[in-house]
C-alpha cells in the first residue's frame, strides 16, 4: 500500500512517459491516489494513537509529568511535563477528529475503496480521476489545517470531537482551525463520494449484474450515500458555527448568557445550543456506519476467500447493508436523550435504535455461519477479519444499553460509551483495516507480507487491545465520566482508578505490539515473497489483474460469467471459478 | 495517462439514461439540498422557537422587497438563457451558444451588484438597546434605530466577534416614523445608558444572521457558477473542436447546476423577503 | 474485578443506589446485560465449534451449499422480540415516569440549580418558600447567580457553591440551567443525569431513600486497604474510619484525612508503612456528589458539589439557620 | 427520453416550452410577493407562499432540468434525498415542541 508499488517492476505501464511528480505525487490514477490516502491515514493513525498514549499516562499517573517527550511540548500543552487540563482536552477532542476524519475514513473509503473498488467492478479508473486527485488533496489539506492548530497561540481544538456550542464559541481560535478544517475534509468526502456512486453504477463491465458485485462493492456504495447526504448538515453547521465565532451571530447562543461572570450583552441571543447538536449527529451517526461499513465488506472479502465457501446469505447481507444505511439517518438523537427529550421523540429513537441493530445482528450471523461447513484457512488476513466478529458483537451489544433512555440514564457520557464505541471502531475496523491490508498487500505491490511476523502482530494486539478497553465497561458501570483529565478527582473514579492503570498499560503494549507490522509493512514492500496475480485463489476482478496492476488496471477488460463467491462448486477441478472465466457447461 | 479511456465519459448508461458527468452532477446537487435543508431547518427552528417580536413579522420591514423581485426575475431570466444556450448547442449553433452563456454571465453579474447595495445598505443602518428608556421627540424610547452621525465617535470593535461598542458616547440620526414625517435631528447617548448597539449585519439579530449567512452562501454558489460560465465562454472553441458533444455536455452539466443555484433562490425569496 | 475497583460499597458494578427510581433503572441494566450474554456466549460456542471443527487440514474439503439455518431466523426474531420487550416493557415506563408526572408542589422541595464554569449554585427559596428574582448584571464571584438581594423574596432564600443540602424521603423537584455554557447534573448514587443548558430550564425529581441520610451511609461505605496496595489517588476521599494502631499505638486517629495532597499523602503512607500498619479501614470524607457529566472546560472535572442528606427536621432546622444569615460564604 | 439524439425541430419545440415556462415563472413571482402585502394569516401567509414557491421549484426542476425526461433511477434517489430532507427540516422543531424544559 504504498506510493512506490510498481518500482520493483513498472512493467506495462503506460504512464512511464510521465514525470515523476504526475505519476507519484499528483497523480490521477486511482490505484497511486488510493496508496496516498493509505499511507496518509496510516500515518494519522499511528499520530491519534500517539495523543492517546499521552493521555493515558495522564490518566494513569495524574499530575505526574510525562516521560520522554513530557518537556518537549508547548505550555499549552504541558506545564514543566505536565499534561494540563486545555491540553488533555485538545488532545482528547483531536484524537476523535483525527481518528474519525483524518484516519479510519480514508483508510476504509479513500484507501481500500479506491484502490480496491474499480479493480472489483473489472474499470480502468474512476469515473472522474482529476475529481478523484481533488478529493485527496483537498483531504490532504484538511489534515495539515488540523495538525497545524496544535501550534498556534490557544492550542488546538479542546471542546470535544462534538465540539458543542456555547462552549465551543467561547473556545479560543484552535476552535476556528478545527472549522476550517471540518469543511475542507467534509468537501474531500463528498468528492469522493459521488466519484464512487458514479463509478459502481456506470462502470461494471459487462455481466457484473448487481447481484453479482462483491460485498465489499456493496458496502461502499452504501457508505458513499451516506457521506452524500449525511455530510452537508455538517457542513451548513459547520459554516453557522463559524458565523457565531466570527461575525458574532448567534445561532447556538441563547439569550442572557453570562460568561466569567460578564453578561454577553453584545450578543443578540435567541439561539439554541441544541441545533448544532441535531446538526453534528445528523451526520455522526450515519458516520459510524461509515466507519463499519467498510470493514465489514473488507471482512466479507476475506472470510469468503478462506472459507473456501460462498457467503451464507450474500442477498440478506445486501439487504441488510441498504436497510442499515436508510434507518442509520433517522436514529440520531439517541445521542441526545440527556438534553431534556420528551417522551414521544425519545420514544422514537429509542424504537428505530433498536431496530436498526436487526440488519447488523443479520449480517454478522450470515458472516458467521458463512463459517459452517468451511475449509478454513488460518493465514494473517483471516485471522484479523475472524477476530472483528466477536470484537463487533461486544462493541454492537453494549450499543443497546445506551439505546433504551433508561439505562442511558446511568451511561452516557461514561466509560461505558467509550468502552462500546472503540469495541466497534478499534479491535472492530482496525482490525478489518489490517486485515484489508495483509490481503492486499500482495496486489498492490507484487509481494506478499510476512505471516510470522503477521502472527506476531495479530496475536500481541488481539491480548493487548482488550486489555485496553474491557475494563472501561465496568468503569462505566462504576459511573466514571469520559473526558476526565483526573479521573480520581472523584470519589466513584478514584475507587475505580485501578482498572485505569490496566486500560493504560494496555494502550502502551498495543503500541509495541504494532512494530512487528511497521517493519512487515515496509520490509515486505521491498524483499517480500514475490507472487502471482492470484496468490489467495480468489474468484472476484482485481485478482484478474497483474499484480500490481498496470496503468488502467487489466490487459483486456474482462466479462463477468458469474456471481462472486464461487467456491468449491461441485465437480469443478479447482475450488474456486474466478468471475471472468466462463463455465464450461 | 491519456491512454485510459472511461466508459460512459460521453454516450449514456442504459440503466441511467445519463453520462457519467450528468450523473454527477445529479448527485452533487442532492448533497446540496441537504446544505440548503440543514440552513431552513435552522431558520425554521429559530423562529419556531423565538419570542414574538424577535422576528419581523414581514421582511419588508427590514429587507428591501421591490429590489430582491427584481433579481428574482433577473436570475430566472438567467436560467433560460442557459437553457437557450444549450438548445443552440444540440442545434450546432456555437456562436449563438456563446452569446446566451454571455447574457447568462451578465444576469449573474447583475444579480450580484444588486446584492451588494442591498448589503452595503444594511451595514451603515444602526440600532441601539438602552438601559433604561430615554425620551425622544415627543415619547419614551428603549431602542433607536437610525444612521450614525458624521461627528459620532468611531465605535470599538472586538477583535474576537467584531462586536461593537460604544467608548463615551454615540450621535444616531433616527429613521423616520412609519407615520413618514421628517428624520428627528441627531440624539446623543452615553456609554452608560447603552446597552447594546449593532448595524444590521449578521450580528444584529437572528433574522439578519439567517438572512446574510443563507444569502451569502447562495451569492457564493453565484460566483462558482459565474467562474464556470466564463471558463466555457472563454475555452468553448477550443473543446467545441475537440468534441461537439463533450463540450454540449459540459454545458448541460453546468445548466443543471445554475438552474438548481435559481431554483434555491425561489425557496429563499419567500422564505427571507415576504414571511 | 473486585479487587481492582478496590473493596469497597463501590463493588464492581453499579454504584451504591439511595433513590427510589434508581432501581428500575438497575433492573433494566442488569436484564440487557443477561440478555446479551444469552445472545453472546451460545454465539460464541457455535464460533468456536465452527474455527475447530471446520479448519483446512488434509482431507477436508467446504461444502458448497449453505447449511439450511432455521435457527438463526429464530435467533434473529427472538432479538428482535426481546429488543422490543426491552423497550417497550422496561425502558419506556421508566422513562415515563421519570419525565411525564411530577410530585404534587405542596408537597415536594423546590431547588433552583445553576450552573456556571465550574460550579453548581444551588438556589433555595427558604422558609417563605418564594424564590427571590436574579438579575444578570448582578452576578459577581460574592453573588453568584445574581440574587436581587433587596426584593422581599429574596431575603430568606438560600445560595449554596458546591454544596447542597437534601431532606430524605421527601419528593425533590430541581428546576436546571446554565449560565454559560452546556453542563450535565450528574448524580450517580441516586441514578439521576440530566444536562444543563443555557436558555433552558429543565426540571427533573427523585427522593432519596429514608434511611439515607449522610451520615447513616458513610459508615456503610467503609473499605479495607492492604497498606501494599494503598495509593494516594484511590483514597484521596477518604478519613480514617477507626483508630488504626500498631502494638497499641495510634498511629493513625479515626477521621484523620488522606486526601492531603498527592505529596504529603504519600509521605503519610509511606510512614505508616515504615510503622509497620498492615491494612487501612476507610470511609470517604463525602459519599455523596454531584458532578458534570459534559464536557464545559478545562476544569470540567473539578466540578462537583458535596451533598449532605438530613432527616426532614434536621433540614428544616438548616433552612431556618442558613435563611438568617444574608451573605453567603463561598467555600471551595 | 435521453437527449442524446435529438433533431433539429425537438429543440424547437424545447425553446417553445422554455419560454413558456418563464412567462409563468416571472407571473408568479408577481403573485407572491402581491399575496405577502395582503397580510393574511400566517398559517395562510407561509401556506400560499410555499405553495408557490414549490410550483415554481417543480417547473424549473422539470423543464429547464428536464426532470421530467429522466429514468426511474434518478427518481428513486432523489426521492431519498427528498425524504431525509424531511427529516431534517422537521424533527429539530419537533424537539422544541417535546421538551420537558421550557426555553
Ligand atoms: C463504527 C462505529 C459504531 C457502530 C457500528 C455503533 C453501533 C451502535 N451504536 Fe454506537 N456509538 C459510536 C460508534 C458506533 N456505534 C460512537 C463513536 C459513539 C460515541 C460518540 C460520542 O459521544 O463521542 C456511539 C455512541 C452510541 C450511543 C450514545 C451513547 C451516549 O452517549 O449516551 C448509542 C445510544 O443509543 C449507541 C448505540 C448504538 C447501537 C444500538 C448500535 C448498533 O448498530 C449495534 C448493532 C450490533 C449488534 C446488536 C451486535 C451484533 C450482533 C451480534 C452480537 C450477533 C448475535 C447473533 C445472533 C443474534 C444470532 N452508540
Ligand atoms: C475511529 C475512531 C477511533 C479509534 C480507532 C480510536 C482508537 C483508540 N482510542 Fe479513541 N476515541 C475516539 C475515536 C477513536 N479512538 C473518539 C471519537 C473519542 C471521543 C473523543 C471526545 O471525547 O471528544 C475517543 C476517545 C478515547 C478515549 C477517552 C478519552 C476521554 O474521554 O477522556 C480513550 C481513552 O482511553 C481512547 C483510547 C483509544 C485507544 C487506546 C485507541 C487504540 O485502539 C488505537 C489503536 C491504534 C492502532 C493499533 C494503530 C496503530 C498505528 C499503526 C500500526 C500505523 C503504522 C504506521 C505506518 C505503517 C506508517 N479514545
Ligand atoms: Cu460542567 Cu462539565
Ligand atoms: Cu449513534
Amino acid at each position: 500500500m504504498s506510493g512506490h508499488h510498481d518500482h520493483s517492476h513498472g512493467h506495462g505501464d503506460h504512464g512511464h512517459d510521465l514525470p515523476f511528480w504526475r505519476k507519484y505525487i499528483f497523480s490521477v490514477d486511482h490505484k497511486v491516489i488510493g496508496c496516498q490516502y493509505t499511507f496518509t491515514a496510516l500515518l494519522f493513525l499511528f499520530f491519534g494513537f500517539t495523543l492517546m498514549m499521552i493521555m493515558r499516562w495522564q490518566l494513569a499517573y495524574p499530575g505526574q509529568p510525562i516521560p520522554f517527550i513530557g518537556k518537549y511540548l508547548s505550555d499549552d500543552i504541558a506545564a514543566d511535563g505536565v499534561l494540563v487540563g486545555d491540553g488533555y482536552n485538545a488532545f482528547g477532542a483531536m484524537h476523535g477528529t483525527i481518528m474519525v476524519f483524518l484516519a479510519i475514513v480514508p483508510l476504509g473509503v479513500g484507501g481500500f475503496g479506491n484502490y480496491i473498488l474499480p479493480l472489483q467492478i473489472g474499470a480502468p479508473d474512476m469515473a472522474f480521476p482529476k475529481l478523484n486527485m481533488a478529493s485527496y488533496w483537498v483531504y490532504f489539506c484538511g489534515g495539515v489545517t488540523m495538525i497545524a492548530s496544535f501550534f498556534i497561540k490557544g492550542g488546538a481544538a479542546a471542546s470535544g470531537w462534538t465540539s458543542y456550542p456555547p462552549l465551543s464559541v467561547f473556545a479560543s481560535s484552535g476552535q476556528t482551525m478545527w472549522l476550517w478544517g471540518m469543511v475542507l475534509l467534509i468537501t474531500s468526502s463528498l468528492l469522493g463520494s459521488v466519484n464512487f456512486i458514479v463509478t459502481t453504477v456506470q462502470m461494471r463491465v459487462k455481466g457484473l449484474s448487481f447481484f453479482r458485485l462483491p460485498f465489499f462493492v456493496w458496502a461502499q456504495l452504501v457508505t458513499s450515500f451516506l457521506l452524500l447526504l449525511a455530510f452537508p448538515p455538517l457542513e451548513a453547521a459547520g459554516v453557522l458555527q463559524l458565523m457565531d465565532r466570527l461575525a458574532g451571530t448567534s445561532f447556538f447562543m441563547p439569550s442572557g448568557l453570562v460568561y466569567a461572570t460578564e453578561p454577553q450583552n453584545q450578543l443578540a441571543g435567541g439561539g439554541s445550543p441544541l441545533l448544532w447538536q441535531h446538526l453534528f449527529w445528523f451526520l455522526a451517526h450515519p458516520e459510524v456506519y461509515v466507519l463499519i461499513l467498510p470493514a465489514m465488506g473488507i471482512v466479507s472479502e476475506i472470510i469468503a476467500t478462506n472459507t473456501r465457501k460462498p457467503l451464507w446469505g450474500y442477498k440478506s447481507l445486501v439487504y441488510s447493508a441498504i436497510f442499515l444505511g436508510f434507518m442509520s439517518f433517522i436514529v440520531w438523537a439517541h445521542h441526545m436523550f440527556m438534553t431534556g427529550m420528551g417522551t414521544t421523540l425519545s420514544t422514537f429513537f429509542q424504537a428505530t435504535t433498536m431496530i436498526i441493530s436487526v440488519p447488523s445482528v443479520i449480517i454478522l450471523t450470515c458472516l458467521i455461519l458463512s463459517l459452517y461447513g468451511a475449509s478454513i484457512r488460518f493465514n494473517v488476513p483471516m485471522l484479523f477479519a475472524l477476530a472483528f466478529l466477536p470484537m463487533f458483537a461486544i462493541g454492537g451489544l453494549t450499543g443497546l444499553p445506551l439505546g433504551l433512555t433508561a439505562s442511558d440514564i446511568h451511561l452516557h457520557d461514561t466509560y461505558y460509551v467509550i468502552g462500546h464505541f472503540h469495541y466497534v471502531v478499534a479491535p472492530g475496523t482496525i482490525f478489518a483495516i489490517f486485515a484489508g491490508i495483509y490481503y492486499w498487500f500482495p496486489k498492490v505491490t507484487g509481494r506478499k507480507m510476512s505471516e510470522f511476523l503477521g502472527k506476531l502482530h495479530f496475536w500481541p494486539s488481539f491480548l493487548f487491545i482488550n486489555a485496553v478497553f474491557m475494563p472501561m465497561f465496568f468503569q462505566g458501570m462504576a459511573g466514571l465520566l469520559r473526558r476526565q483529565y483526573d479521573q480520581t478527582e472523584q470519589l466513584h473514579g478514584a475507587v475505580a482508578h485501578g482498572l485505569t492503570k490496566m486500560s493504560s498499560y494496555g494502550a502502551w503494549l498495543l503500541a509495541i505490539a504494532q512494530l512487528p507490522f511497521i517493519i512487515n509493512f515496509f520490509y515486505s514492500m521491498f524483499a517480500g515473497k514475490k507472487v502471482g496475480a492470484n496468490p489467495w485463489e480468489s474468484t472476484t476482478l482485481e485478482w484478474a489483474a497483474p499484480s500490481p496492476p498496470p496503468h488502467g488496471n487489466f490487459d483486456k477488460t474482462p466479462v463477468v460469467y458469474c456471481g462472486p463467491y464461487e467456491y468449491s462448486v461441485p465437480g469443478k477441478s479447482k475450488d474456486y471459478c474466478p468471475q471472468h472465466v466462463a463455465q464450461e457447461a | 495517462m491519456s491512454t485510459t479511456v472511461i466508459p460512459h465519459d460521453l454516450e449514456p448508461h442504459p440503466l441511467t439514461g445519463m453520462y457519467n458527468g450528468k450523473f454527477g452532477i445529479w448527485l452533487f446537487l442532492a448533497s446540496e439540498v441537504m446544505l440548503f435543508g440543514a440552513l431552513f431547518s435552522t431558520y425554521v427552528l429559530l423562529r419556531v422557537g423565538a419570542p414574538p417580536g424577535q422576528w419581523p413579522a414581514h421582511g419588508s420591514e427590514i429587507l428591501n422587497v421591490p429590489l430582491a423581485t427584481l433579481n428574482t426575475a433577473v436570475l430566472i431570466g438567467s436560467s433560460v438563457t442557459m437553457v437557450m444556450s444549450w438548445a443552440a448547442l444540440k442545434m450546432k449553433k456555437l456562436g449563438a451558444a456563446r452569446v446566451w452563456l454571455t447574457v447568462t454571465f451578465l444576469c449573474a453579474g447583475a444579480f450580484l451588484v444588486v446584492k451588494y447595495f442591498e448589503y452595503t445598505d444594511k451595514f451603515s443602518h444602526y440600532q441601539v438597546w438602552l438601559n433604561e428608556p430615554i425620551k425622544v421627540g415627543e415619547h419614551e424610547v428603549t431602542t433607536i434605530k437610525g444612521h450614525l452621525t458624521a461627528d459620532c465617535p468611531k465605535l470599538e470593535v472586538s477583535e474576537k466577534n467584531g462586536a461593537y461598542s460604544v467608548t463615551e458616547h454615540v450621535m444616531i440620526t433616527p429613521d423616520a416614523e412609519p407615520g413618514g414625517h421628517a428624520h428627528g435631528e441627531a440624539v446623543k447617548i452615553e456609554a452608560s445608558k447603552v446597552k447594546r448597539i449593532s448595524n444590521f449585519g449578521p450580528r444584529h439579530s437572528p433574522y439578519l444572521a439567517t438572512y446574510f449567512t443563507m444569502t451569502g452562501l447562495h451569492g457564493l454558489h453565484i460566483v462558482g457558477g459565474m467562474v464556470v460560465i466564463l471558463y466555457f465562454i472563454l475555452t468553448g472553441g477550443s473543446i467545441w473542436k475537440r468534441s461537439q458533444e463533450k463540450y454540449t455536455n459540459r454545458i448541460e452539466c453546468t445548466g443543471l447546476y445554475w438552474h438548481f443555484v435559481d431554483l434555491v433562490w425561489i425557496f429563499l425569496f419567500p422564505v427571507l423577503y415576504l414571511l | 474485578m473486585n479487587l481492582l475497583l478496590a473493596s469497597t460499597q463501590y463493588g464492581s458494578w453499579t454504584p451504591p443506589l439511595y433513590s427510589d427510581h434508581g432501581g428500575s433503572i438497575d433492573k433494566l441494566v442488569d436484564v440487557i446485560h443477561v440478555f446479551m450474554f444469552v445472545i453472546f456466549i451460545p454465539w460464541a460456542i457455535f464460533f468456536g465449534y465452527c474455527l475447530l471443527n471446520f479448519r483446512a487440514r488434509p482431507g477436508h474439503k467446504a461444502s458448497y451449499l449453505p447449511i439450511k439455518a432455521k435457527v438463526s431466523k429464530y435467533a434473529e426474531v427472538a432479538v428482535a422480540v426481546f429488543e422490543a420487550f426491552l423497550l417497550l416493557g422496561m425502558s419506556m415506563p421508566v422513562w415515563a415516569e421519570y419525565k411525564n408526572n411530577p410530585p404534587a408542589s405542596d408537597q415536594r422541595l423546590d431547588i433552583r440549580v445553576v450552573s456556571q464554569q465550574f460550579q453548581w449554585n444551588f438556589h433555595y427559596a427558604g422558609p417563605d418558600g418564594k424564590f427571590g428574582p436574579t438579575n444578570i448584571k448582578l452576578v459577581s464571584a460574592s453573588n453568584p447567580i445574581g440574587l436581587v438581594e433587596d426584593d422581599a423574596a429574596a431575603a430568606d432564600d438560600i445560595v449554596r457553591v458546591n454544596e447542597c443540602h437534601l431532606p430524605v424521603d421527601k419528593p425533590i423537584y430541581m428546576r436546571l440551567t446554565s449560565m454559560d455554557v452546556i453542563h450535565s447534573f450528574d448524580f450517580p448514587t441516586m441514578r439521576v443525569k440530566q444536562d444543563a443548558i443555557p436558555g433552558m430550564e429543565i426540571p427533573i425529581w427523585f427522593r432519596v431513600d429514608k434511611s439515607a441520610t449522610t451520615d447513616a451511609i458513610r459508615p456503610q461505605m467503609k473499605m479495607t486497604v492492604p497498606m501494599a496496595k494503598a495509593e494516594w489517588y484511590k483514597i484521596r476521599h477518604h478519613v480514617a474510619a477507626v483508630d488504626h494502631k500498631v502494638k497499641d499505638e495510634v498511629v493513625l486517629a479515626k477521621g484523620a484525612d488522606l486526601g492531603v495532597d498527592l505529596k504529603k499523602g504519600n509521605e503519610l503512607l509511606d510512614q505508616l508503612r515504615k510503622k509497620g500498619l498492615a491494612e487501612l479501614t476507610l470511609e470517604p470524607r463525602n459519599p455523596l456528589e454531584i458532578v458534570c457529566a459534559q464536557l464545559c472546560g478545562n476544569s470540567h472535572f473539578k466540578m462537583k458539589a458535596q451533598v449532605m442528606t438530613h432527616t426532614e427536621d434536621e433540614f428544616k432546622k438548616w433552612v431556618a439557620e442558613s435563611s438568617k444569615k444574608q451573605k453567603l460564604e463561598t467555600d471551595f | 427520453m435521453s437527449h442524446h439524439e435529438m433533431s433539429v425541430a425537438d429543440v424547437k419545440k424545447h425553446v417553445r416550452v422554455y419560454i413558456g415556462v418563464f412567462a409563468l415563472l416571472l407571473v408568479l413571482t408577481g403573485v407572491t410577493v402581491g399575496v405577502s402585502y395582503l397580510h393574511l394569516s400566517i398559517g395562510a401567509a407561509v401556506g400560499v407562499a410555499l405553495l408557490v414557491a414549490s410550483i415554481k421549484g417543480t417547473m424549473v426542476a422539470c423543464y429547464f432540468m428536464h426532470l421530467i425526461s429522466e429514468k426511474a433511477m434518478l427518481f428513486w434517489i432523489l426521492a431519498l434525498c427528498g425524504f431525509f430532507f424531511l427529516v431534517l427540516l422537521l424533527v429539530p422543531v419537533i424537539t422544541v415542541h417535546d421538551s420537558v424544559g421550557v426555553h
